[in-house]
């Protein structure tokens, strides 16, 4: 039954992406990606896969469909319509999709336990992380210490997009000065709506209380650095939106939020090279502590807050960068 | 001591990685650029260490977190990963030693922490390729390299670098997608992401559609990322547009790192398992190879700006190397991998001498340098004796890996012979092409007064004397690459059935 | 079953299919990166399909419950994700720049532009 | 129940999907889309029971957290392009 | 007492699953954006009550009806004002609610 739920989702994911493509407008597109998320998340979720569908829903549904609104608001929403050398994307595309298909055939079924994705690697993490880590979330388990390097990449990948965008946008294009002053920008936000402010304001610490949850019961259920970066970043970004930059600014002023890039990274850096001067090799948290499974709890909550806070960090400058740009 | 060389293989990475967010908040700039020199000659220091170890008969290998292998995630380093460490390290160092004053014309005082920043990641990402040995961290340290390379090419004042550069981020991502796309299926088969571990068990699936496709799917997005023809439609335009310095060093090592990765993929993980490998390579990989040399010449013939004509010289580079792998002999990957090291030197070499050009004069193109020569004499003999080692004339680098091409096409009877007329005939339109910048700076008339025009700095002079003397070097007494690179063919074939 | 299965799969062909045509044939430069970003969600469903489990539950470990999807293919994917974000973030910061610069987001009127 | 229930949201999640591609104006694809939003917050809530893993309810208060910033956000969107020029008038075709 | 409880709970389940199926129907059938706004919102909210009120009687006493409650509350909260803040939106950048007889045919774009 449920898998004929996942096939109606995608059908609707289909749908979607079909009409995200063909709309011209570029703003409708990016409602339609919000949706599209949503369908990819809950598509996720029926998978088993709960902390992807987290992640999806607060980077995929929220985050992006801010950046793009941001972006969009720079540029122009309108596409000017038009498709170049369909013919060969047409072709291109149509190879690519016929080759895909040809590898279903020797595909193992969706779900079969024999599969060697269930067998191999799998079993082996399923197996050993109550043993030597000691925590239910086994995705937290080889997202922070089996594959913690792959982690540690990740966070760098996010950190090269804050300076990216931090660098891109830090240049003074011809009349635009290339810092806003918070102090004299005057009436904006969503001030004239009350309600939404009201309860916007309202909502807003508890928003971040359950940023913290998620950040700090990735242990135990769905969540983690990543999720709870993006959930409290959303936070500030709401924050932005209700008040105005200025004050999301005043609060959270961009030293702070480079300081938080960098603290985050370095953070997480930091516990790998910790583990190394304890004698152990470069991540190993088990050095971290007398014993190995309570230095892997240690080490787990440590890199899980370093992500957390680079992440929130990057989305915020990112966020404010796109911002600055627009009013100056 | 021991203990410290047991860490080598992750120092190389994350010590450029973690000096990233460090040299982020450095305000003053020159802060900034002696701690990113510094991190980056830490990096090359670390990478001619594990030359000398690996040389020495030693492998490293490192177990992140100290996971054993197929769970955890782990690092080696070889003989093949140590020369591409060298190279991508060595370019940075160059590079940054050379470039203040090309960046200080580029980029703003506020905003060059942030450079140097990406500069030092891209730096991570692409030290961190050779060193891996788990498809998905792969995986994530190309992205980070090429996020990085997109932020340092965008740093170029002129504005075309951005479309270029947008350009490049559509097809790099849609490269490593494809990637991803290979691993996800192997992975569907094999369950594992351990190159070695995947190798092993690759080989009871090895005649299923998934792998096929896999293997396709790796090498396409690979090629995309390699500007191999006819996807390097990217290259070009990022190269000239970037700022000098970023075009040293990506021009020296980007494109290396992912022909590398097609190479270890192609001859670890498939090779001795999928079915009709000979094909692939004899009848797909070596008339593309073919088409690239000859295509790519070609244009670089007619093309007016320097950076760019060098560019395009770079993608008939990279023809050569695959050509050299196509053979799937020891001497034809031999003879690929020098190329490896000896063109990442003679370009190297080039782009320096281009910046300290750049320095006097602006836009680069071929009309505009007209006369520099008695301005600049030591910049012009730079570049004429880099051109050389471009070219393959007897006594410089080029030559080497050249000579290893021809003889190891000549194995190949009357196919060898049709190669080796190619090679030649590229070679003639390299020495044309080199010819037409030579004789702008030496024979024409200035267009106006360049009285005003003074020779490059002191210092980046030295450096890309340094770097020209290193291809004269490795042209009269070229045991190192070569030592490295047969005994990397030779673990590339022990793969093979 | 084994039909049903194989939608999963076939489902991610179209999207990447759709996705990738978005990005080949769409000169609008925001529309190529919400069309990276869709041609990237259909391999992200491509790795989440692989782990699923007959009758398994999320790897989140549960006294009494015994057969779980794996978790690698979701670790990757929540990599895979991020990593989706920081291109697409990037991509909107040049397309920003582009448009400053040029004051066009159209691919062809770009080129166009510098031609001159 | 459960399902009879799972399938009446699925449904209605067409429904709004329909509506979100009908348009015909920017704010009746934003309804659709906030509808699609508690939809799948609905939809969480009730297959969390179904797989029998209530500590999954995190996540539709994720959703329902993160649908409310989207809408906000393309509010503030649209009244930010309403005051820069006066071009909106609210159809976007 | 537990019997009364669950067919209490199928009621509340059953009743948000048509209020569900009403709202979406309202939402692609009204003629124009404010009476398809009515529909969405007033059913939105009253089938999340029913929903979650259906489940929390199924759960029982534990953390996730708590949970639920959250996310009920939340809801209450959040929906509303989207929906008014959609409302407000849509009367300030001029949309006109049709009067008299629909004019344009419903599904015409």
């Amino acid at each position: 039954m449920i898998i004929l739920f996942g096939i109606f989702l995608l059908t609707l994911l289909v749908i979607t992406a079909l009409a995200i493509v063909r709309s011209e407008s570029l703003f409708a597109a990016v409602i339609l990606t919000g949706i599209f998320s949503l369908l990819m998340a809950a598509n996720f979720f029926l998978l088993d896969a709960a902390d992807v569908a987290l992640t999806e829903a607060a980077i995929g549904a929220g985050i992006s469909t801010v950046l793009f609104l941001g972006a969009l608001a720079l540029t122009g929403e309108h596409e000017r319509g038009g498709t170049r050398s369909r013919l060969l994307a047409l072709g291109v595309v149509t190879i690519t999709t016929l080759i895909v298909i040809y590898a279903t055939f020797d595909k193992p079924r969706l779900g079969d336990p024999d599969a060697p994705v269930q067998q191999h690697v799998g079993t082996w993490y399923l197996e050993n992380t109550p043993k030597l880590i000691d925590i239910p979330n086994a995705v937290t388990a080889v997202l922070g210490s089996f594959r913690g390097y792959d982690t540690l990449g990740e966070v760098f990948v996010v950190f090269t997009a804050g300076i990216g965008v931090l660098f891109l946008l830090g240049a003074r294009s011809a009349g635009r000065p290339g810092e806003i002053d918070p102090a004299n920008v005057p009436d904006e936000g969503l001030r004239h709506y009350l309600v939404p402010r009201v309860v916007g304001r309202m909502l807003i610490p508890f928003i971040f209380l359950f940023g913290l949850y998620v950040q700090f019961h990735g242990d135990y259920g769905p969540g983690g650095g990543f999720q709870a970066g993006a959930i409290i970043a959303a936070a500030v970004i709401l924050y932005a939106l209700l008040e105005g930059e200025a004050q999301a600014l005043r609060a959270l002023p961009m030293r702070v939020l480079k300081w938080l890039v960098a603290g985050g990274a370095l953070l997480y850096g930091a516990v790998g090279v910790a583990g190394m001067l304890l004698g152990g090799n470069f991540l190993d948290y088990s050095v971290l502590a007398s014993d190995p499974i309570t230095g892997q709890h240690i080490g787990i909550i440590l890199i899980e807050l370093g992500v957390g806070i680079t992440v929130t960090g990057v989305l915020l400058c990112v966020f404010h960068a796109f911002a600055a740009r627009g009013k100056a | 001591m021991t203990s410290l060389a047991h860490h080598l293989p992750a120092l190389q990475v994350i010590v450029p990685m973690l000096s990233a967010p460090l040299v982020m908040l450095l305000q003053p700039r020159g802060l900034a650029r002696a701690a990113a020199t510094a991190a980056s000659l830490l990096a090359f220091a670390i990478a001619i260490a594990m030359t000398i170890g690996v040389l020495d008969g030693n492998t490293y290998t490192y177990r992140m977190g100290s996971w054993p292998a197929p769970y955890g995630i782990e690092l080696g380093v070889d003989r093949f990963s140590a020369l591409l460490l060298l190279i991508v390290t060595g370019a940075s160092s160059f590079a940054l030693l050379a470039g203040h004053r090309s960046v200080d014309a580029d980029i703003d005082e506020s905003r060059q922490p942030l450079f140097y920043a990406a500069w030092l990641l891209a730096l991570a990402g692409l030290s961190g390729i050779p060193v891996a040995a788990d498809a998905f961290n792969i995986f994530v340290f190309m992205e980070i390299s090429s996020l990085a390379s997109y932020v340092i090419i965008a740093g170029g004042s002129d504005r075309r670098a951005l479309p270029a550069v947008f350009k490049y981020l559509i097809m790099g991502t849609i490269g490593a997608t494809f990637y991803l796309i290979g691993i996800g299926l192997i992975y569907l088969m094999t369950g594992t992401l351990n190159l070695a571990d995947m190798e092993l068990r690759i080989h009871e699936v090895a005649d299923q559609a998934p792998i096929l496709v896999a293997a396709g799917f790796i090498t396409v997005g690979l090629a995309l990322k390699a500007a191999l023809f006819p996807l390097h439609v990217w290259l070009p335009n990022s190269y000239t547009y970037a700022p000098n310095t970023v075009t040293v060093f990506l021009a020296a090592c980007s494109t290396k790192v992912s022909l590398y990765l097609l190479l270890r993929f192609d001859f670890f993980v498939f090779q001795g398992n999928l079915v009709g490998h000979d094909i692939q390579f004899a009848y797909f990989l070596m008339p593309l190879a073919v088409l690239a040399i000859l295509i790519a010449s070609g244009v670089a013939l007619f093309e007016q700006n320097v950076k760019r004509l060098l560019a395009y010289s770079s993608i008939a580079q990279v023809g050569y190397i695959l050509l050299g792998a196509s053979f799937v002999t020891v001497a034809g990957l031999t003879a690929s991998t020098v190329h490896l090291f000896n063109h990442a030197l003679a370009k190297g070499a080039l782009f320096l001498a281009v910046s300290c050009l750049a320095t006097q004069c602006v836009g680069l193109r071929l009309p505009g340098l007209r006369g520099l020569a008695k301005q600049m004499p030591w910049t012009s003999a730079a570049l004429v004796v880099a051109g050389f080692s471009l070219i393959g004339i007897p006594g410089t680098a080029g030559f080497i890996s050249k000579w290893y091409l021809i003889t190891a096409a000549l194995e190949h009877g009357p196919l060898g012979i049709a190669l080796v007329v190619v090679l030649v005939a590229s070679s003639l339109m390299a020495v044309a092409y080199i010819w037409r910048i030579v004789e702008s700076l030496y024979f024409g008339e200035p267009g106006g007064d360049v009285s005003a025009v003074r020779e490059a700095p002191l210092l980046m002079l030295v450096v890309t004397w340094v770097a020209v003397l290193a291809n004269l070097y490795f042209g009269l007494a070229p045991e190192l690459p070569v030592t490295l690179a047969s005994s990397a063919a030779e673990t590339l074939l022990e793969h093979l059935p | 079953m084994g039909l049903l299965g194989l939608v999963y799969y076939w489902a991610f062909a179209i999207l990447l299919m759709i996705g990738f045509y978005a990005v080949i044939a769409k000169p609008n430069l925001i529309k190529k990166l919400i069309g990276l970003s869709i041609f990237q969600a259909a391999v992200f469903l491509l790795y989440i399909t692989m782990g699923k489990v007959d009758g398994g539950t999320a790897p989140i470990l549960q006294d009494g419950v015994s057969l779980y999807s794996t978790p690698l293919p979701q670790v990757l994917i929540l990599t895979a994700i991020v990593v989706g974000i920081s291109t697409t973030a990037l991509g909107l910061g040049i397309v920003v720049r582009i448009k400053e610069e040029y004051g066009s987001i159209e691919e062809d009127e770009i080129q166009e532009r510098d031609r001159q | 129940m459960y399902y009879a229930v799972t399938i009446a949201t699925l449904v209605t999640m067409a429904l709004a999907l329909v509506r979100a591609l009908l348009g015909p104006t920017i704010y009746d694809r934003l309804l659709a889309a906030n509808m699609f939003g508690t939809k799948t917050v609905l939809l969480l809530s009730v297959v969390a029971f179904l797989y029998g893993r209530p500590d999954f309810l995190d996540l539709a208060l994720v959703y329902a957290l993160i649908n409310f910033i989207g809408v906000i956000a393309v509010l503030e969107f649209i009244r930010e392009r309403a005051d820069s020029s006066d071009a909106a008038q609210g159809m976007d075709e | 007492m537990a019997l009364a409880i669950d067919i209490l709970s199928w009621v509340l389940l059953s009743l948000g699953g048509i209020f569900v199926f009403i709202g979406g129907l309202g939402a692609l059938r009204m003629p124009n954006l404010y009476t398809r706004m009515h529909a969405a919102s007033l059913t939105d909210t009253m089938a999340a009550v029913l929903i979650i009120g259906g489940i929390m009687l199924q759960a029982g006493m534990t953390l996730a009806t708590i949970k639920l409650a959250a996310i009920l509350l939340f809801l209450l909260l959040t929906s509303p004002t989207a929906s008014n803040a959609l409302a407000s939106a849509a009367i300030l950048a001029g949309v006109q609610p049709e009067e008299g007889p629909i004019k344009r045919k419903v599904i015409s774009q």
